[in-house]
């Protein structure tokens, strides 16, 4: 059986061929690969190919399909792509809306908020500034918008990734 | 005699201080924060004491609460690290009025250095030369462009109350001048409590190099050598290293006495450093003395060969130094680099969060002064340093070869960190040939950029790993015991789940 | 030149080894057993090859399939590291051979002094002082028996091939010598596949004394001074320092000169150490010559700063020694401990097992090699060694209270370790006073045996430490999800479970 | 609800009077603490009694209500004794048999056996040799014994706490 996987911006079909022990035999596009594979530590796999070592960290993204995968200077995002985040994947694409949030990409303390809900934005003009590690980030909008919902309020507290205004 | 001491600091630092302190046969006492009761100083300690809610302003800055703190657990010192409260001299004075010894200098050189203004005055009188700049604080914005049109642009605004850049500006055009000033007034403001600012002449493409001094409370000081800070980014230090590859032993000899005259000016006693900033023809100026043990003393600790936090507690206890100016020298070359929380290919963002997995590197001439473990949770309140990375070797060069190997065996999942851009400051050639200045990283800006060095091959190993991850987890679950089974077997069924990690 | 080594070995000094080639660019490969796999030195390797299963014989001391690795993977140097290989001309010779370049001395020098008796021969004709004894190997029971009533009881018998402390006995009564001859050489046949044994006069409350010698291609010897080995449990050095607490500088300076001159005898090129047993009135004897890396090279390292490794292939790529022996000299005091997976308090009976986990000690002055890691199973097929632990300070009482201060925070579960041993080691008087010989263990038995310190109430945290966790996950168990969740949401379950640790 | 706990050769019984989040409150036998408990790494225990700060690491035993645990320089066997435990522990006296097998105490490979079953051996005589981690261990009888069963053969690998040989 065959996957498909994306790797960044790569989408590439790989599929088990054999295993045995920490033994794989994969094809992905094109490549074949006999490969000694060991889980060494909790995430960390020790991967051998024609007796060049590998090593390869997995943390696990959003959900147990999505990882980011380090290997020696460089971190991926890795997606296994079934048929449920194929249904998902398409389901986003319709709605779109998602372009229309600011989000804090880390969890921080909600410092400021300069507008409020109706106010219209200027592009380039900081709308929300988070505070965490003893650092402001001020988060601005890049065209004109108008300020459709705001989320959250000063002093709050925000996750990675918790949407806080949402503009149109 | 100092019997037990309170370190009223967190993170790397309070743990190598309750190190030397250990060595010493001395008890110890952490202060900690409600988010910071799994961190690693309240486990190393003796002692430990919750001091209050996670904002430093509600605990690691209540000096009421840390002193409180020592009583409770009859700590007769207190170790204030860097950073929070070191800096602080009425602290150090509520210290002295309790009689608990604060592991620091006298609250007069601390209010003497610490406004930048009497510093330049004081380094002025003691012969010391400064920055050309104002000698009075600037509190009004019509003041200020009157006395930046004298100096002349392009200059720079600092904030009295300042350090570590907070509240500092460059200003390069007139244009920019009044927002520059308003922007490090409410910077010093909220970071200081004080919005007062100076002004100084901006040396363009200067160095920044700072001396170790160490004095004892019967008036001796001498220094330990220079550290050289240039690599910095935003007026932070990124990597240090001594001794500097462009000083000359005349120019070290000058400037280290010159940093005892700093000293002596204020009858400094304790660990002490004097920021000079250089040009590239090693003309030098005072810029600042900080009046606490620096983030990288470890550099000289392993070039000189002296244990700092050890020396500062022998002082404290006002025993007078065991060496002369003569007994010290500097052997080989250390590197330190300061490992970070960040994501250095987002534009620095900070990243919180929890360690995943750690494996620190380890071996010939590696320090690592560290403090997080697996499963521990960086929190957001503080200063997103995760570790320092010291290395020595007999040369320069071996030395970055050194940091190189270790930046390759240091590995951290679960938060993002500066590691793989500090292993691209080492491949800069401005940085292997030892010719850079604070402009470095700027200037630099292509080399330190990101770059895709995997192949199709390491690219396909990435995707293999996650893939081989994902079908093993798929595997497990067919293998899973029915409903009937796990009623009865409940400890085997964990340990089967416990291997899944999903 | 070296480009490519091929590091014929495992565990800690694989990766020893390898790191230094890794600062010198030059790539690495590793070779395992079926076992060791998931070993570090796999991972730490540019390239990897399995030479075949678990026990050494048939793999670690399989020279053909060694070198068949090499040149797979175009390898053009092998480190035999200690142990296994590292003593064996034949596989020096093979390389040679082979065009492989061979990280260690010649095959003569290894040869020469791998036999104790023509070493013993070899050192009288240089002038370097022996101990009285047989300079033939004994082959039968009763020649042995002749010259030991020659040389007058006590008396130690040794294995001609051996090293390590295996095939050793030593004999104080006439009614000892048939069944200690006897089993001299059969664990010498067992070990190194040659029952030849030879005979020398005890000296009794002796020290350990080495000096690590440097030679290059053209001729030059150097000494780096020496190691303190007499902290001994049968014969298996437990703890090693540098300066000697019992050496003078002029004692010093004559043993140096005949190790260079034991060295020079067989044109001995490469990294060696020569050993000495020093009775209490600085006499001393050459013992035999390691034609190898030391487990406790690193103290040498730390106390010299040079890197061991690094010079090792320097040498094999003929370059001439970059020092004299007037530019090195000793700074500071080092200490290595090495810790074991053995159970100290069950007559140290080796504790294979997994490292559930594992928390490394950091900071100044303490470096660590090791290999293991959290999850990884030590086998049981090799050298029970989890690795050392190396501290410096300007000082001896400084070293002993640094190495304590590491030890506390060295914390290994899953296996037993010496660490509580070597830490009471470094309580006993005679350590503290530097006053020790070999017997030092044997005399501080009762110093040495388990105390319980633990109080009524750290029993009691002990108990309640369990306690909670078991109630913990009595807990988790009670909110698990029912069976028809389990269907939909296995993934949220798995999170749940895999916190259990059941 | 009380349980009764063995530390090493120490019975207690322990009780949970009160919990809230890390703060527990606690009574050992006549002994009340008021603590604040973390778990701060797998199987690592922060624990604070009176601002003193203990660092404790547990490791599971033979079972789930078995522990080893590690104080600074002590190890503890630690036991907690359920309705379960007190019935086996029951059972095994009445039996008494696992007094009369020989087990290596950690896993290696067998070397050597010196007798076959219904053979005599006298005291201190070694009837079974184990080879681990480069050194060989002999297991000896203590009193004069009849070989029952010999449960492992020379060249087999055993594991820790397997039995070997059952005497009479």
């Amino acid at each position: 059986m065959s996957y498909e996987v994306k790797i960044n911006n790569r989408h590439s079909t790989i599929e088990l061929l054999s295993r045995e022990g920490t033994k794989f035999n994969i094809l992905i596009d094109k490549n074949y690969y006999e490969l000694d594979i060991a889980e060494v530590e909790k995430g960390v796999y020790s991967i051998l190919h024609e007796n060049r070592s590998f090593n390869v960290e997995l943390v696990e993204g959003k959900n147990s399909k999505s990882y980011i995968v380090n290997t020696l200077y460089e971190a991926f995002d890795v997606e296994i792509i079934d048929a449920e985040t194929k249904y998902l994947m398409n389901r986003r694409k319709d709605d779109g809306e998602d372009q229309n949030v600011i989000s804090s990409p880390m969890p921080g303390k909600v410092v400021k908020i300069l507008f409020k809900e109706g106010d219209f934005v200027k592009a380039g003009e900081t709308v929300v500034v988070v505070s965490a590690m003893k650092m402001e980030s001020e988060y601005k909008v890049k065209q004109d918008r108008k300020i459709k919902r705001i989320l959250v309020k000063e002093g709050d507290t925000v996750k990675g990734d918790q949407p806080m205004v949402v503009i149109e | 005699m100092i019997k037990k001491v309170l370190v009223a600091n967190r993170g790397e630092i309070a743990v190598r201080v309750m190190r030397s302190c250990r060595e010493m046969g001395i008890e110890t006492v952490a202060v900690y924060s409600d988010v910071d009761r799994k961190s690693m100083h309240v486990r190393y300690a003796d002692d430990a004491v919750c001091i209050g809610p996670a904002p430093s302003s509600e605990s690691y800055l209540r000096k009421d609460k840390i002193i409180e703190a020592a009583k409770l657990t009859g700590a007769n010192a207190i170790h204030p690290g860097y950073g929070f409260l070191s800096e602080n001299a009425e602290f150090a004075r509520m210290c002295e009025k309790e009689g608990i010894i604060f592991i620091g200098p006298s609250p007069y050189a601390i209010d003497t250095m610490g406004d930048k203004i009497t510093a330049r005055k004081t380094m002025i009188a003691a012969g010391v030369p400064v920055v050309p700049g104002t000698t009075e604080p600037i509190l009004d914005i019509k003041t200020a462009i009157e006395v930046i049109m004298k100096i002349g642009l392009p200059v720079m605004i600092k904030a009295s109350a300042g350090g570590g850049g907070k509240g500092m500006r460059l200003v390069k055009r007139e244009e920019d001048i009044i927002s520059a000033i308003s922007g490090a007034r409410s910077e010093a403001k909220a970071a200081f409590g004080d919005d007062a600012v100076y002004i100084e002449k901006y040396i363009s493409s200067p160095h920044h190099i700072e001396f170790q001094i160490l004095g004892d409370k019967h008036g001796h000081v001498v220094h330990l050598f220079e550290r050289e800070c240039s690599v910095q980014r935003r007026h932070q230090k990124v990597v240090e290293e001594t001794p500097s590859p462009i000083m000359t032993p005349e120019v070290r000899m000058k400037m280290g006495a010159d940093a005892v005259a700093a000293a002596k000016a204020v009858n400094y006693y304790g660990a002490g450093t004097i920021e000079f900033i250089v040009d590239d023809n090693l003309n030098y100026y005072f810029l600042e003395m900080n009046t606490r043990l620096q983030v990288e003393h470890p550099i000289t600790e392993r070039v000189v060969g002296v244990d700092l936090v050890k020396q500062q507690i022998h002082i404290a206890n006002g025993l007078p130094l065991a060496f002369k100016q003569e007994d010290l020298k500097q052997s080989g070359h250390a590197i330190e680099v300061r490992i970070y929380a960040e994501d250095p290919d987002n534009n620095f963002m900070p990243s919180p969060g929890i360690i995943k997995h750690i494996r620190e590197p380890l071996g010939l001439g590696v320090r690592h002064d560290g403090y997080v473990y697996e499963g521990y949770e960086i929190p957001m309140y503080y200063d997103p340093m995760i570790s320092k990375l010291i290395v020595w070797a007999e040369t320069r060069v071996e030395a970055i070869a050194r940091l190189k190997r270790a930046l390759f065996a240091y590995k951290i999942t679960g938060v993002k960190t500066s590691i793989p851009y500090l292993h691209r400051i080492l491949e800069v050639p401005d940085f292997i040939n030892g010719r850079y200045n604070t402009h470095f990283i700027e200037e630099n800006h292509e080399y330190l950029k990101k770059r895709n060095n995997c192949t199709e091959r390491c690219m396909d190993v990435a995707a293999i790993a996650a893939f081989v991850d994902y079908i093993t987890k798929l595997d497990s679950l067919q293998v899973e015991p029915t409903t009937k089974e796990l009623g009865n077997s409940w400890k085997d069924f964990g340990r089967k789940r416990s291997i899944l990690r999903l």
